[in-house]
């Protein structure tokens, strides 16, 4: 039982406790539930903090994996299947995402759901622990079950608790997701069967994949994780999940679940198969290229705010892969910080439009207008946040973007990985991407905002945001101002674990130029 | 001393009439009691493996054994009594609902 | 803690991050209890706020007196990755100092002069809940733009090259829920959006510069880019050529040169103290200061130098003639603004740094002094077109002032206002005179500086220089004919009446710096003082000797020029409901630059528009009719349905089913027999269930 | 012949003859009766075999617990009269199989364990109630839990099977 008393299995399973208090609570006592809930998972948050920075037991300039849980677990027919937990570097920002978004995401339902509540924040924990659990997982196997699991929660939030074509949507996203996971779990089993064991440090470690393999495991693993990012052009799963999710999915679809795919490149495809991303790279560079034009474009022409946030996070995930395969540090730093930013402001984002949703309940972008005047908090906060999400200096949005373009720019040098293919252009293009941003943020913001008063804000009596909103929203901008003006403390966690994981690849562009 | 193939024996004998008492009985409870029986022979045996191994995985198979027979001497009891209410009678070949 | 990190030997250098923080800290008290404060509290805590800010600019020129070397006063750390180190950093010398005290000196004056405006403004626009708001921005203006010129590394200056963008944005689109007429109306709002899109297509090429510059260079630090950039010009110069023209770039969309000029005529639609302070007088001086600051980057190539000063003549020049074709009163100063800001592009391009740098600070003080005064102006005709319909108005007043649109900008509206308005008369005329470049007002000596230079090495912008200079001189005689001489035409002018003494006084400031403002750099031996202070900073200067033939014939082409518009719209002044003087011997031209060239038209037609269609069509067509609704919905889904119901109907039934009849039917038969077993009988099943137990046992025994 | 060995010969006796008493009794409490005696002599056995803890057990659960539980329901529902219950026309298969089974296994016994097999003579260690909470509370602690989830199933599942339907009193009410 000792497994269940390792720090990394109380941060993850820690929701389960609400989940039982949920079980023996009556559906009718709603504030009860709530309540549970948004504890469980602000004490799931306080625990996971306490972990990584107070319990002495997480060294941040440690580069390598730290808070190990290691016990075996399955061992039959010579597979080696292990209970592994373990953090680092690069999981520790989106773990602690995870756990500061869920308690956010649950205060912004207190009025927005009131049917089967129970239900609701049953599967909210759920997907909580599923979502921690693909963060922390080190062995394939344990992988590719939280990862699975969380489909289930989230297949339930949008199906129930959607918009009028939830079912359409929850089955579309189930089914994508799906497709793409197969192929990955055949690698994961090709790789456990040859690899001799499951756990990815180890097989690392062994490292001795011949190249053309790697290539096709590459391809396999990046089949799952590309449609979670969701990269250009498999999002069409995307707009459908966003524009239906109630807001609370939207957050986190937009804030974790999407990270998920961008994780898995970095702690699987990258480590495991070094030489098959350094050939792959160009490929991903200019998909994400694409991706950030495209996501642009296409949300700039919008009627629904909701799916134009769901579009800028085609664009916003571009940036993302366009860093993290730049391969090197500046690229993949500002990806992990860019990771963290998405889902800072895209879940604002989704949380300020489900505010104003509730009231007027349209997301047509023409019945707005005018609004700024009548609800002045709520159209700072999301000018703040659309500021943010475009990626205005002193705002968290810069420095992501910032840092993944400059490293973009500096792969295209002549010994980058970006040299013999396209070269400056992937981050010149990618750079246009900011001046689009511009318009549609801006779009979206003097159309909803700006402007005479439109149908909704004439004949509606709309409030401005009250406390509890405020509050929701308050803590998301902290971050989003201290990672514009001080990013260090978050570069710093990262930083040892990046070195270690772009060690190889310097050897591999050093043989291959 | 007894050999344990004695022991065995007994356990056997016990246990071969339980089984004629669910075959031969209608009434319910009497039915339940030779069930009863049958895990008390089965219990015996095992206490008497357990000399013979040296173990004690027999004792604590008996008392799992002991606990699951009390846990469904619970809920068959309660059903008895459910199904008197409903029929006034707990004679099993009133309760034919089964037949094909 | 801030104190304790500077250089003690260095005098005040330590508080120089409080340039900064004073207006920050401005704008929080007035964001989070500007309701409270009540109008004359928020102004007041807003103009304290950059008076602060001046105050320490005044006080680090003091430090700079004695230590010109200057200081870098490093605040913390920013972004630290890999070789990429980029520090908050405030840099100290004399040329960012120049840009400190003329943004918060002005800033200041413009503060206090704002706190009449906007009392009026939002009154005559029916939203006074609006006040403290403007001076939010204003704050934040004066904050960004406090980073952009004491950043000591090329990104910190881009943080509040951007912020300064984002406060235009927010300022032009003030009156976002109207027009300049205070009509409901998308236009303000639109022109706000364009002045924030169009500076970010130039960040784009300051970002492309900034990334060419890490990359070959190591760094974003000031001193360490000048310190690499002459090797790199040696071995690569085609990267400075880049640099340089991406930089360009982005000092034609922050400067308003070609081709990204566009937005700022729009951005008219701000507050009249929002089009002094940001589109005269500082902010869209900023690409005159990067390319002043890049000094070493600049002069490292002819091709450079060349291109720049170009650009800049051409801006000049093509402003100007559209200038001349406009009527509104703000319109005029916006086309001069961008005109002047050719000037100092055209001079910083050519080298001549302090002839730019001089020509930015006067050209600070009298656009500043032009803008108020029509603020004013346009003040006057408001309060006296609210008189006039107070007294004339018969029936609804209100219903009156709604249908007419009147237009208190227009200057066909104008005329006659030298007797009702006297004071703002006499100072318009100060900055007029200063603008057009007579001696001895200020901007006599910058730009005869500007075009000294441009005689001496760059021949071609010289005369395009001079042209625009004659220009210049007439359309400012034009404004004035039309609004201060003749008489009136419209009765709200008849009217006007005199701005108080909180917009009057920062006037009359301004009209004296405007006046005496060349005098810091008088270009004779033993003067140049200006020049001399900036060569802390930009190394050793040329100073050319001072030119009685460039000066002579720039007084005789201001002069001619004011005399030509004295015989156009003086002589017989404009009657009401009268086309211009111009329109007929001009023809066509004249339509040319009553419409600017139509140039926004032509941008509409080829970007706005094609991306518009293009962003439908990957939108519409591609993402969602073909990729989502015919690719997955239709391909995909309609495959798999196709295939379940090939499965379904001839596998299916025609084979599997088949077999499974004959199956059920076998089971069926055989299920009558066994189901004869069934007794229901519990105790016959528990016999079966033994009769199992004895025949496993038996084979057990028989094993 | 042991001492040991008369004392197993005559409690087996007893444990036989209850057991027969047991099917063959008229009446549930008699059978009742029969089996508590039964359940005693098994106990015996068990203090025989060094089993105390066992042995102990065996009483208060089955002995106990167990039977007194089988009373209460019996006066629940009443005493039935069994009387011709036992048909013997019906007897015959049961009988053959209970034969089949008894010489199956009495065979088995032989077969595989053998007469001479004597119980160990370490009994002393065995009978250690602690040394056994030990194996239980380490090796055998996680089904140790599970049974106890299951009683609480149980008694849960107990409860919820005896609760007498509510009679709908809104209804009546209306009615009424």
């Amino acid at each position: 039982m000792n497994f269940l008393l390792e720090p990394l299995s109380i941060v993850t399973f820690s929701p389960l406790l609400g989940v039982l208090v949920l079980l023996f609570l009556k559906s009718e006592q709603k504030a009860a539930l709530r309540w549970t809930a948004l504890v469980t998972s602000l004490i799931t948050f306080l625990i996971s903090l306490w972990a990584f920075f107070f319990s002495g037991l997480y060294n941040p300039a440690n580069g390598g994996l730290q808070l190990v849980a290691k016990y075996n677990w399955i061992n039959v027919a010579g597979w080696d299947i292990r209970y592994y937990l373990a953090a680092d570097g690069l999981s520790i920002l989106l773990i602690l995402l995870t756990t500061f978004l869920t308690p956010i995401a649950i205060l912004s339902t207190w009025t927005a759901v009131e049917e089967r509540v129970k239900d609701f924040m049953l599967f909210f924990l759920l997907l909580e622990v599923g979502m921690i659990g693909v963060f922390v997982a080190q062995d394939l196997f344990l992988f590719y079950i939280f990862w699975e699991f969380t489909l289930i929660p989230m297949y339930f939030l949008i199906g129930i608790w959607g918009g009028p074509n939830r079912l359409y949507a929850a089955v579309k996203f189930f089914l994508y997701t799906m497709a793409g996971s197969i192929l990955m779990l055949l690698a994961i089993l090709w790789l456990g069967i040859n690899g001799g064991t499951f756990s990815v440090p180890d097989l690392v470690a062994q490292g001795n994949i011949p190249a053309d393999t790697q290539l096709w495991l590459f391809i396999a693993f990046a089949a799952a994780f590309a449609i979670k990012v969701p990269m250009w052009p498999l999002h069409s799963w995307l707009p459908d999940a966003h524009v239906e999710a109630p807001t609370a999915g939207s957050v986190i679809l937009a804030g974790v679940l999407l990270k998920m795919g961008t994780y898995g490149f970095l702690r699987f495809n990258l480590p495991l198969f070094p030489e098959a991303s350094v050939q792959a790279a160009p490929v991903i560079g200019w998909l994400a290229v694409i991706g950030i034009l495209y996501g642009a474009a296409v949300s700039f022409y919008q009627k629904d705010v909701k799916k134009l946030v769901a579009y800028s996070s085609v664009s916003h995930l571009g940036f993302v892969m366009l860093g993290m395969f730049a391969l090197n540090a500046q690229g993949v730093a500002g990806a992990i910080l860019q990771m963290v930013n998405h889902g800072l402001s895209t879940g604002a984002l989704f949380l300020l439009v489900g505010m104003i949703y509730e009231q007027t309940h349209t997301r047509d972008l023409p019945v707005y207008g005018g609004l700024w005047k009548i609800t002045p908090i709520f159209g700072t906060l999301t000018l703040i946040v659309g500021l943010s999400s475009m990626g205005l200096p002193g705002l968290n949005g810069f420095v992501g973007e910032f840092t993944i373009l400059l490293g973009a720019f500096g792969a295209g040098m002549k010994d980058g990985v970006f040299a013999g293919a396209g070269g400056f252009w992937l981050a010149g293009l990618a750079a246009v991407g900011v001046i689009l941003a511009a318009i549609y943020i801006l779009y979206m913001f003097q159309k909803m905002f700006l402007g005479p008063a439109g149908e909704i804000t004439k004949h509606h009596d709309l409030k401005d945001l009250n406390w509890r909103e405020i509050l929701t929203l308050l803590p998301l901008l902290v971050f989003i101002f201290w990672i514009g003006l001080y990013p260090k403390p978050f570069f710093d966690l990262m930083m040892p674990a990046i070195e270690n994981l772009l060690m190889p690849f310097q050897a591999i562009l050093m043989a291959a130029h | 001393m007894v050999p344990v193939s004695y022991y065995l024996i007994l356990s056997a004998i016990l246990f071969s009439l339980g089984a004629l008492g669910v075959l031969m009985r209608r009434n319910a409870l009497v039915i339940f009691m030779s069930i009863e029986l049958m895990l008390n022979a089965a219990n015996l045996a095992f206490v008497a493996f357990t000399r013979v191994h040296e173990t004690f995985s027999g004792q604590i198979f008996v008392f799992f054994v002991m606990a699951v027979a009390a846990a469904e001497v619970a809920v068959g009891l309660a059903l008895i009594v459910t199904i008197y209410r409903s029929r006034q009678s707990v004679d099993i070949d009133q309760l034919s609902s089964l037949k094909g | 803690m801030l104190l304790n990190e500077a250089n003690p030997a260095t005098g005040f250098f330590g508080l120089v991050p409080w340039i900064v923080f004073a207006p920050v800290i401005g704008l929080l008290i007035n964001a989070f209890f500007g309701k409270r404060l009540g109008e004359t509290g928020v102004g007041l805590v807003a103009s304290l706020a950059a008076g602060a800010a001046f105050l320490v600019s005044v006080l680090q020129a003091v430090s700079l007196a004695q230590h010109p070397e200057g200081a870098i006063v490093k605040l913390g750390e920013w972004i630290h990755i890999g070789q990429l180190a980029l520090d908050w950093a405030f840099r100290v010398d004399t040329l960012s100092v120049t840009m400190m005290l003329v943004v918060s000196g002005v800033g200041t004056l413009i503060h206090i002069y704002a706190i009449g405006y906007m009392r009026e403004d939002v009154r005559f626009k029916n939203d006074p809940a609006r006040f403290p708001r403007f001076f939010v921005f204003l704050n934040l203006f004066i904050a960004a733009m406090m980073i952009l010129v004491s950043g000591d590394n090329y990104l910190m200056l881009f943080v509040g090259w951007e912020g300064v963008g984002l406060a235009s944005f927010l300022l032009i689109g003030f009156w976002y829920d109207m027009d300049t007429l205070g009509r409901p109306s998308w236009a303000n709002s639109n022109a706000a959006k364009k002045a924030f899109i169009t500076n970010r297509v130039g960040d784009f090429g300051f970002l492309i510069a900034g990334f060419l510059m890490f990359w070959y260079l190591g760094s974003f630090q000031f001193d360490a880019v000048f310190a690499g950039a002459p090797g790199l010009a040696k071995l690569h110069p085609e990267i400075i050529l880049l640099m340089t023209v991406f930089m360009l770039i982005g000092v034609a969309g922050k400067s308003a040169q070609i081709p990204l000029y566009v937005w700022l005529p729009d951005a008219m639609a701000g507050p009249t103290p929002v089009s002094a302070l940001i589109h005269a007088a500082t902010m869209v001086t900023a690409g005159v200061y990067l390319i002043a600051r890049s000094a070493p980057i600049f002069g490292l190539l002819h091709d450079s130098q060349y291109i720049v000063a170009t650009v800049g003549a051409v801006t000049a020049l093509f402003a100007a003639t559209i200038a001349v074709g406009q009527y509104d009163i703000k319109k005029v100063l916006a086309y001069s603004t961008i005109s002047q800001l050719g000037f100092m592009v055209a001079a910083v391009g050519m080298g001549a740094y302090v002839a730019g740098m001089f020509h930015l600070v006067t050209h600070a003080f009298f656009k500043a002094l032009l803008f108020l005064g029509a603020g004013s102006v346009i003040l006057g005709l408001e309060r006296g077109h609210h008189h006039a319909a107070h007294h004339h108005g018969h029936g609804s007043h209100a219903e009156n002032h709604h249908e007419e649109t009147f237009d208190p900008g227009d200057m066909r509206n104008m005329g006659g206002l030298r007797k009702t308005m006297p004071v703002t008369f006499w100072v318009y005329m100060v900055g007029t005179l200063a603008l057009g470049g007579i001696f001895p007002f200020a901007g006599f000596w910058s730009k005869d500086e500007i075009l000294l230079d441009a005689s001496l090495h760059f021949p071609h912008v010289y005369w395009i220089l001079s042209a625009a200079a004659f220009l210049t001189a007439f359309y400012m005689g034009r404004q004035v004919w039309m609004v201060f001489f003749g008489k009136a035409r419209h009765e709200a002018a008849e009217h006007a009446e005199e701005s108080p003494l909180v917009i009057t006084i920062p006037l009359i400031i301004l009209a004296a710096l405007s006046a005496l403002g060349g005098f810091i750099n008088l270009p004779f031996k033993g003067f140049h003082q200006f020049g001399h202070w900036l060569e802390h900073t930009l190394g050793a200067i040329e100073f050319p000797p001072f030119s009685l033939a460039v000066a002579g014939v720039s007084t005789l082409l201001a002069l001619g020029a004011i005399a030509l518009s004295w015989l156009l719209y003086q002589r017989k002044p404009l009657e009401h409901g009268q086309a211009d003087p111009l329109a007929k011997p001009l023809g066509l031209l004249f339509v040319g630059m009553e419409n600017k060239w139509f140039i926004d038209e032509a941008y509409q037609f080829l970007f706005v528009q094609p991306y518009h269609a293009l962003a439908g069509f990957l939108a519409q067509k591609v993402d969602w009719d073909f990729w989502h609704e015919w690719f997955h919905d239709s391909v995909l889904v309609q495959g798999f349905v196709g295939l379940a119901r090939f499965l379904a109907n001839p596998v299916d039934l025609g084979l599997i089913d088949r077999v499974s009849y004959w199956l059920s039917d076998a089971i069926r038969a055989s299920a009558e027999g066994l189901r004869k077993l069934q007794t229901g009988f519990v105790r016959s099943y528990a016999l079966s269930v033994v009769l199992g137990v004895a025949a496993i046992l038996g084979y057990l025994l028989l094993k | 012949m042991s001492l040991e060995l008369i004392l197993f010969f005559i409690l087996a006796a007893i444990a036989i003859a209850t057991a027969i008493g047991m099917l063959l009794s008229r009446s549930a409490v008699y059978a009742a009766l029969y089996l508590v005696v039964n359940f005693v002599s098994v106990a015996i056995f068990y203090l025989l075999l060094d089993a105390p803890f066992i042995a102990l057990s065996q009483i208060a659960v089955y002995a106990g617990a167990i039977m007194v539980l089988f009373l209460f329901v019996i006066m629940l529902i009443g005493l039935e009269n069994l009387a011709g219950e036992l048909n013997w026309r019906q007897l015959a298969w049961p009988l053959v199989m209970g034969a089949i089974l008894l010489v199956e296994g009495v065979f088995l016994v032989i077969q595989r364990v053998g007469q001479d097999v004597y119980i160990g003579q370490t009994g002393t260690q065995l009978s250690d109630p602690s040394l056994m909470a030990k194996v239980l509370f380490t090796d055998y602690v996680l089904p140790f839990q599970i049974t106890a989830v299951l009683l609480l199933v149980a008694m849960i599942g107990a409860i919820v099977l005896s609760k007498r339907e509510k009679p709908a009193l809104s209804n009546q009410g209306k009615e009424a």
